[in-house]
C-alpha cells in the first residue's frame, strides 16, 4: 500500500469531501485554517481557492460562526467549522456545548446537527497557557457530541469522512505534531466507523491505551521497551464518543496490566475517565495498579523545559510501562 | 392573539396548580408581534424563538393540547416531554430548534439562512428575540456576519422592556444598553432597522410585509424592533394574572386598579384590536364574544387533553442523544 | 449551637462579607441572583438595597462582566460575580478558564486574581438541557481555579468567607436543591480552610466520597442502610481544588470499599476524577470495585420521571452501597 | 520609536536562528501610536495589550534585554519564561495582564478601570487591542458596560487593517467588519469614538491627550482608532523583515522593490517622524544617526544578555499556579 504523511492524507480526505458533495461548507480562516501554522498551510490555501464559493472566511467571531454552522447544519448543509486551535472553541463554548449538543435530544430525534468542528489541540511547543488547551475532557463531559482523535495517515483521512457522513454534531480534533507521520493509506475510499478501537500494536504484557499523539508517543515507547524485553500492545480508541470499550477491556484482560495516556490535563482529563472505566470494569482483572500518563495539572508554560517538565513525553510513557512489569 | 392570551392566562392557572414545573414565561402583552409578523413566513422557512416562546408556536399553527402537554413534561407534548417550556421545537411550523439561552439562537438563524441561499430555496429565517438578546456579544456578532454575508434573515426583536404602563415611552434611556434605541445597533453593522409599536397590529403588518419581500429580494438582512409595554403581571419572575381576559374589558375594564386600567386602555393588544375592528365594523361586540367562547372552550378542552396525557416511559431518557448514521 | 436553614446561613455569610469589606462588590441580577429562583431570592433583594454602590446589576453579558470582574479583582477588589444558573457560565467561558485561571501563572505570580464566580449548578427539576450544567468537573480539568461545593449550612458559610478571602480565582458552586437543609452554625466567624475535607458521618463499612447535593443525599442513604446494618462513612471534600485526599484515603484504608456520589455527567465527571485517584492509591487496598453514582451521559430531560431516570438518587446511592458490600 | 524598530527587526533574526520558537508578533509600522499614546498613561494606571505587545512594553520602559529573555523562555525573562512573546506581564509599566485571545482584554479593562474608580484612585485603563479585536463579542459586551457605567477606560485600538501600502485609504470596506468605519460601533454604545492616522506621531498625541484628559475629568470612556497600514514583512503569519531600518533610509530609500518604497515614503512611523524633526531642525540627520548607533548597540547587548540568560529550572514549572492564602 502507498505512503503517505499524515498531512497529505488529511489534505486528500478534505479535497476529496469538499469536491464530492455540494453540501458541505468549510468556514475558516484560509491563513491558518486546517493546517495550523504548519508549513502545510499553503496547501490549504490552494483547496480554498480551488472552491472558493465552498471554503469561506469569517470575521474573529467563533461563537457566530460556529452557530452560524449549528444552524446551516440543521437547514441541510454539512458544515465543518475551524476553530483552528482548540483554545478558540472556548470562545464558542455555549454554541458548541449548550446548543449543538442539545438540539437533537430537545427536539426529541426532530433536529439533526451534521456539523464538524475542527480543532488543533494540544502542547505544540511554545504555544503557553492561552494557546495549549486540549479541551476533549471538558468535551466528553458533555453528552451529544461525537468526539474524534485521529492519530495515524490511515486514521486522519477515515475519520474525517465519517465525520463528515455523520448526522450528529462531531468534534474532530487534530495534532500539529502528527503531520509529519509516515504510513499506509489505502487508494480507495475507506471511511473509519466511529466506534471501532485499533490496535495499534500487539503485545502481550502490558496495555497502553492512548489518544492522538500519545498514540505515536506511545509506539516510540514501545519500541524502546521491546529492546528491554516488554511487549507492549497500544490500543487507540480512535473516538472516544463512541467508545470501543469491548476492544479495550480485552485487551487488559489479555496483559493484566495498563497504562492509559493523554494530553489533557491531569484532573477530569480523558486519561482520568479510561482509568476510572478500566478500574470499574477490570477490578479483579489486574495485576497491578493501572498507570495515568497525562499533562501536569499547571497552566501550560511558554519555555522550552517548563513545557517539557509537564509534559507526558514518551520517557514519561515508558516509566509508566516499566513501573507497571515492575 | 385571543388563543394565545387565553392559552397563557390559562397556563398559569395549570402552574399554580401544579401541573407544570420549573419556570416559566409568557407572550401576554405581545400577541400581535408574533401572529402578524410571523403570517408572513413560508412553509420552508426558518424560525427561531426563546423562553418566551408559546405564542410564536400557536401563532404558526401549534395545537394548544400537545403545547401543553410538552410544558407539563406529558407524552404527546410536541418533544415528548424532552424539551418543555423553554424548548419546544415545533418542525410543522418552522421551529427546528428553540434555545432558552438568552441570544442563543441568533447565529443559529443567521446559519440556517446560510444555507438556504447556499442551497438556493429562497427560504428565509426569522429569529425572534428580547431586547436583553441585544447584550449577549452572540448578537453584535452575528448581525456583522449576517450583513456582511447579505444572509436572508429578519431579526425581529420583541423590546418589551418598557417597565410598566405609564412609563414616558420614546426616546428613553435603558439600565442595561447604551446603544439605545436599540435599532442604534444594527444600523453600526449597516443592516437596515425600525421601530414599531409591536401592540398595534397594523403597524406591525406593514413592517413585517415590508422587510420579508426586502429580504425576499435579496437586499440581506433586515431588523424589526417591536415595543410592547411590559405586562403588568408579567414584572416578578413568576407571571401571575392579575384578572383573567374576557374581550369586554375592552369597553368596560370595570374596577380594576388604576395600571391595570390603563394598560387595558393603550398596551393590550388583544382589546386595542379587539375595538379596532368593532369600530370599523369588521365584526361586533357579539360575534366577538362568541369567538371568545369558542376560544376558552378549546383551551379548556387542550388543557384536559394534556392532563389526560401519560407521562413519559423513564427509558425515553436514554434515547435521542445521537441520530443513527447516515449511509450514503 | 444554633440550627440555621441553609439558606439563612447563606445569606447571613454574604451580608457579613459586604459589611465587613469595603473592596467586595457583588455584580448580578438583583432578581435572581444569589438565591436563584428560590423562594428566598426576595432576601437577596434586600442586600442588594443595603449597598446599593457595591450589588450592581449589569447588562446580560456574561462574557464581559465576569472579564470586568477579572479586572477589577485585579486592580485591588474583591468582587463576587455571579452567574446565577451554573449553565451561563459556558458564556463566559474564555475569561473564567483562559483569562482569570492563568493570570498569575503566566505572569510567574505577579498579578493575583482574587474573584469568587458564583453558580448555581445542577438539576433543579424541570431545568431541562441547558440549565442544569454542573460545570465542576470541566473546570477541575483547568489548573488555576480553586473550586468549593458546600453542602451544610456551616460549610456554606464559612468556605463563602474563605472563598472571598482567597487571592486566587475561586469557583463557589452552590445548589439550590440544599437551600432548606438545616443545621448547626457557629455565631462566631469560623471561615472553613480550603483542603479540608469533613467527615459528615463515620462508619466502618463503605466510605462514600460525595460532593455538594449528594453529600445530602448520600447522608439520608446512610441513614436507611444503617437500619439494614450497613455503617456508611461520608466524606465531602468541600473543595475540590485544593483537594483532601489524605482524608479521603484514610477513610478507604479503613473500609476498604467506596462510592463515589457527584451530580456531573459521568464521563470525565467529577466522579470520575476521585474514582480514578482512589484506583491508583488503594489499588491492593480495596475489597471491592469502586462504585460511581453520577448523572448519565445524555442531556437533561425537562420531564419529571425522564429527569429522575438520569439522576444520581438516594436510592441509587443505596443501590450502589449495597453492591459494594455483597 | 527607534527602539522599538530595531527590537523586533533584532528579533526577527533572533527566531530565524532558532532562539526563539513559537509565533509571535511585531509592531513594525506601529510605533508611532504606542510610544506617543502611552505618554499619557501615569504611573498608577492599567494597561492592557495583546499578542502585539512588544512595542507597547518597550514603550513603557521595558528593558529590551529581560523582554527578549521572556521571548527566548529564560530566567529573566519577565515572567521568568512563563508568559513568553503571548502573554508578557509588565506591572512596573502598569501591565498586569496581556492576552493573546483576541478580544480578551477588552472586559478585563474595564474591570480595572471600575476598580480604580470605585476605590477613587483617579488611576484609569488603556486597552490596545488590534481591529480584529471588535469582531469578537467581548468587544461589544464590554463597551455597552463602559457607556452605561461612565468607566474611565480609553479604548485605543490599532487599525492595521489596511492591506499594504498603496491601497485605496480613506472610507474602504472590510472584508471582516461591517461597522466600518470601525468608529461606528463604540458611538452606537454612545462612546466618543476619532479616527487617527497612527503613523502620525503629533495626530495621535493631540487625540490621546484630549481623550485622556477627558477621561480624567470623569466624562466616562474615549475610544481612538489609530490607522496604520500593514507593513510589508508582516503579511504572512510568520513575519519576514525585507530590509533592516537605518534612518537615512528617510532620505534615500536605495534600490528596493515599490511597495518597500512606498512604504518608506508614506507608512513607515519612524522614518516620517524622522524626516519631520530633520525638517523642522529639531534634529540634524548626523545627531539622529549617532541616537541610531547607540540603540542599535543596546539592542546588541540586550540580545547577548537574553541569550547569555539560563533557561529556568524545571521545577519552576510548577510554582505559580496558586497565590498563597491572605491571612487578614
Ligand atoms: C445566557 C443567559 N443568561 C441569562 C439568562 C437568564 N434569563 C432568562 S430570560 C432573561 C431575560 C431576557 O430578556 P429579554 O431577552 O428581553 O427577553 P424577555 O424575557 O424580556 O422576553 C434572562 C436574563 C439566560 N436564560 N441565558
Ligand atoms: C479568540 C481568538 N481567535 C483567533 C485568534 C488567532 N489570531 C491571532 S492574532 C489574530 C488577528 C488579530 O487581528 P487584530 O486584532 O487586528 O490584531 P493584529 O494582529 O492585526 O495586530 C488572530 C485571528 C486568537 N488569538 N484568539
Ligand atoms: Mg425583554
Ligand atoms: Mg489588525
Amino acid at each position: 500500500m502507498r505512503e503517505l504523511a499524515y498531512y497529505e492524507a488529511k489534505l486528500e480526505a478534505l479535497r476529496e469531501i469538499i469536491a464530492g458533495d455540494d453540501r458541505v461548507h468549510y468556514i475558516a480562516d484560509v491563513g491558518t485554517g486546517f493546517m495550523g501554522l504548519s508549513a502545510q498551510r499553503v496547501r490549504f490555501a490552494e483547496i480554498a481557492r480551488e472552491f472558493p464559493e465552498r471554503v469561506i472566511a469569517p470575521p474573529i467571531s467563533e461563537l457566530a460562526f460556529c452557530g452560524l454552522a449549528v444552524g446551516a447544519a440543521m437547514a441541510g448543509l454539512r458544515p465543518v467549522v475551524d476553530l483552528i486551535t482548540a483554545s478558540f472553541a472556548l470562545e464558542a463554548w455555549p454554541q458548541i456545548v449548550n446548543e449543538a449538543a442539545n438540539a437533537f435530544y430537545m427536539s426529541a430525534g426532530k433536529t439533526r446537527v451534521p456539523v464538524v468542528f475542527h480543532l488543533l489541540h494540544g502542547l505544540r511547543g511554545g504555544g503557553a497557557a492561552q494557546h495549549s488547551h486540549s479541551p476533549q475532557a471538558m468535551l466528553w463531559n458533555c453528552p451529544g457530541l461525537e468526539i474524534v482523535l485521529p492519530s495515524s495517515p490511515r486514521d486522519v483521512k477515515g475519520l474525517l469522512k465519517t465525520a463528515v457522513a455523520s448526522d450528529n454534531p462531531t468534534v474532530f480534533i487534530d495534532h500539529t505534531q502528527l503531520f509529519n507521520v509516515m504510513g499506509e493509506v489505502p487508494e480507495e475510499d475507506e471511511p473509519i466507523p466511529f466506534g471501532k478501537a485499533d490496535i495499534k500494536r500487539k503485545g502481550a504484557d502490558v496495555t497502553v491505551v492512548a489518544t492522538s499523539l500519545m498514540v505515536q508517543r506511545s509506539l516510540a515507547a514501545a519500541e524502546r521497551l521491546a529492546e528491554e524485553g516488554i511487549e507492549v500492545e497500544v490500543v487507540d480508541p480512535r473516538t472516544l464518543v463512541p467508545l470501543d470499550f469491548e476492544t479495550i477491556m480485552a485487551s487488559v484482560e489479555k496483559t493484566r496490566r495498563v497504562v492509559v495516556a493523554d494530553e489533557c490535563h491531569r484532573s477530569c482529563g480523558v486519561a482520568a475517565e479510561l482509568l476510572a472505566r478500566i478500574a470499574e470494569a477490570g477490578y479483579d482483572k489486574l495485576a497491578a495498579p493501572i498507570r495515568r500518563v497525562a499533562r501536569l495539572d499547571v497552566p501550560v508554560p511558554y519555555s522550552v523545559p517548563l513545557e517539557e517538565a509537564i509534559s507526558p513525553t514518551e520517557e514519561r510513557v515508558a516509566e509508566a510501562i516499566r513501573a507497571s512489569v515492575r | 392573539m385571543l388563543v394565545i392570551r387565553h392559552f397563557e392566562e390559562e397556563l398559569i392557572a395549570l402552574h399554580a396548580e401544579g401541573h407544570a414545573r420549573g419556570h416559566f414565561h409568557v407572550c401576554i402583552g405581545q400577541e400581535a408581534t408574533a401572529v402578524i409578523a410571523l403570517s408572513f413566513a413560508g412553509p420552508g422557512d426558518y424560525l427561531f424563538t426563546t423562553h418566551r416562546n408559546h405564542g410564536h408556536l400557536l401563532a404558526r399553527g401549534a395545537e394548544p393540547g400537545r403545547l401543553y402537554a410538552e410544558i407539563m413534561g406529558r407524552r404527546d407534548g410536541y418533544n415528548g416531554g424532552k424539551g418543555g417550556t423553554l424548548h419546544t421545537v415545533y418542525p410543522a411550523g418552522g421551529f427546528h430548534h428553540t434555545s432558552s439561552i438568552v441570544g442563543g439562537i441568533i447565529p443559529i438563524a443567521a446559519g440556517t439562512a446560510y444555507a438556504a441561499r447556499a442551497r438556493n430555496t429562497g427560504a428565509l429565517s426569522v429569529c425572534l428575540f428580547g431586547d436583553g438578546a441585544l447584550e449577549e456579544g452572540a448578537a453584535p456578532e452575528a448581525l456583522n456576519i449576517a450583513s456582511l454575508w447579505k444572509l436572508p434573515v429578519l431579526f425581529l426583536c420583541e423590546n418589551n422592556g418598557k417597565y410598566g404602563p405609564g412609563a414616558a415611552s420614546g426616546a428613553e434611556q435603558s439600565r442595561t444598553m447604551a446603544a439605545y434605541p436599540l435599532t442604534d445597533l444594527p444600523r453600526a453593522y449597516k443592516i437596515p432597522a425600525i421601530q414599531v409599536d409591536g401592540t398595534d397590529a397594523a403597524e406591525v403588518f406593514r413592517a413585517a410585509s415590508e422587510a420579508v419581500a426586502k429580504i425576499r429580494r435579496g437586499e440581506g438582512p433586515q431588523f424589526i424592533e417591536a415595543q410592547t409595554v411590559r405586562w403588568p403581571g408579567n414584572e416578578s419572575n413568576w407571571p401571575v394574572a392579575p384578572i383573567a381576559t374576557r374581550l369586554p374589558l375592552a369597553w368596560d375594564p370595570g374596577p380594576v386598579p388604576e395600571r391595570q386600567r390603563e394598560w387595558y386602555r393603550s398596551c393590550d393588544p388583544v382589546l386595542l384590536f379587539a375595538r379596532e375592528l368593532v369600530a370599523r365594523n369588521v365584526a361586533s361586540r357579539e360575534e366577538l364574544a362568541r369567538i371568545e367562547e369558542e376560544v376558552l372552550a378549546q383551551i379548556d378542552e387542550a388543557a384536559k387533553f394534556a392532563i389526560a396525557s401519560p407521562l413519559p416511559d423513564p427509558a425515553e431518557a436514554l434515547r435521542d442523544v445521537f441520530a443513527p448514521m447516515e449511509r450514503a
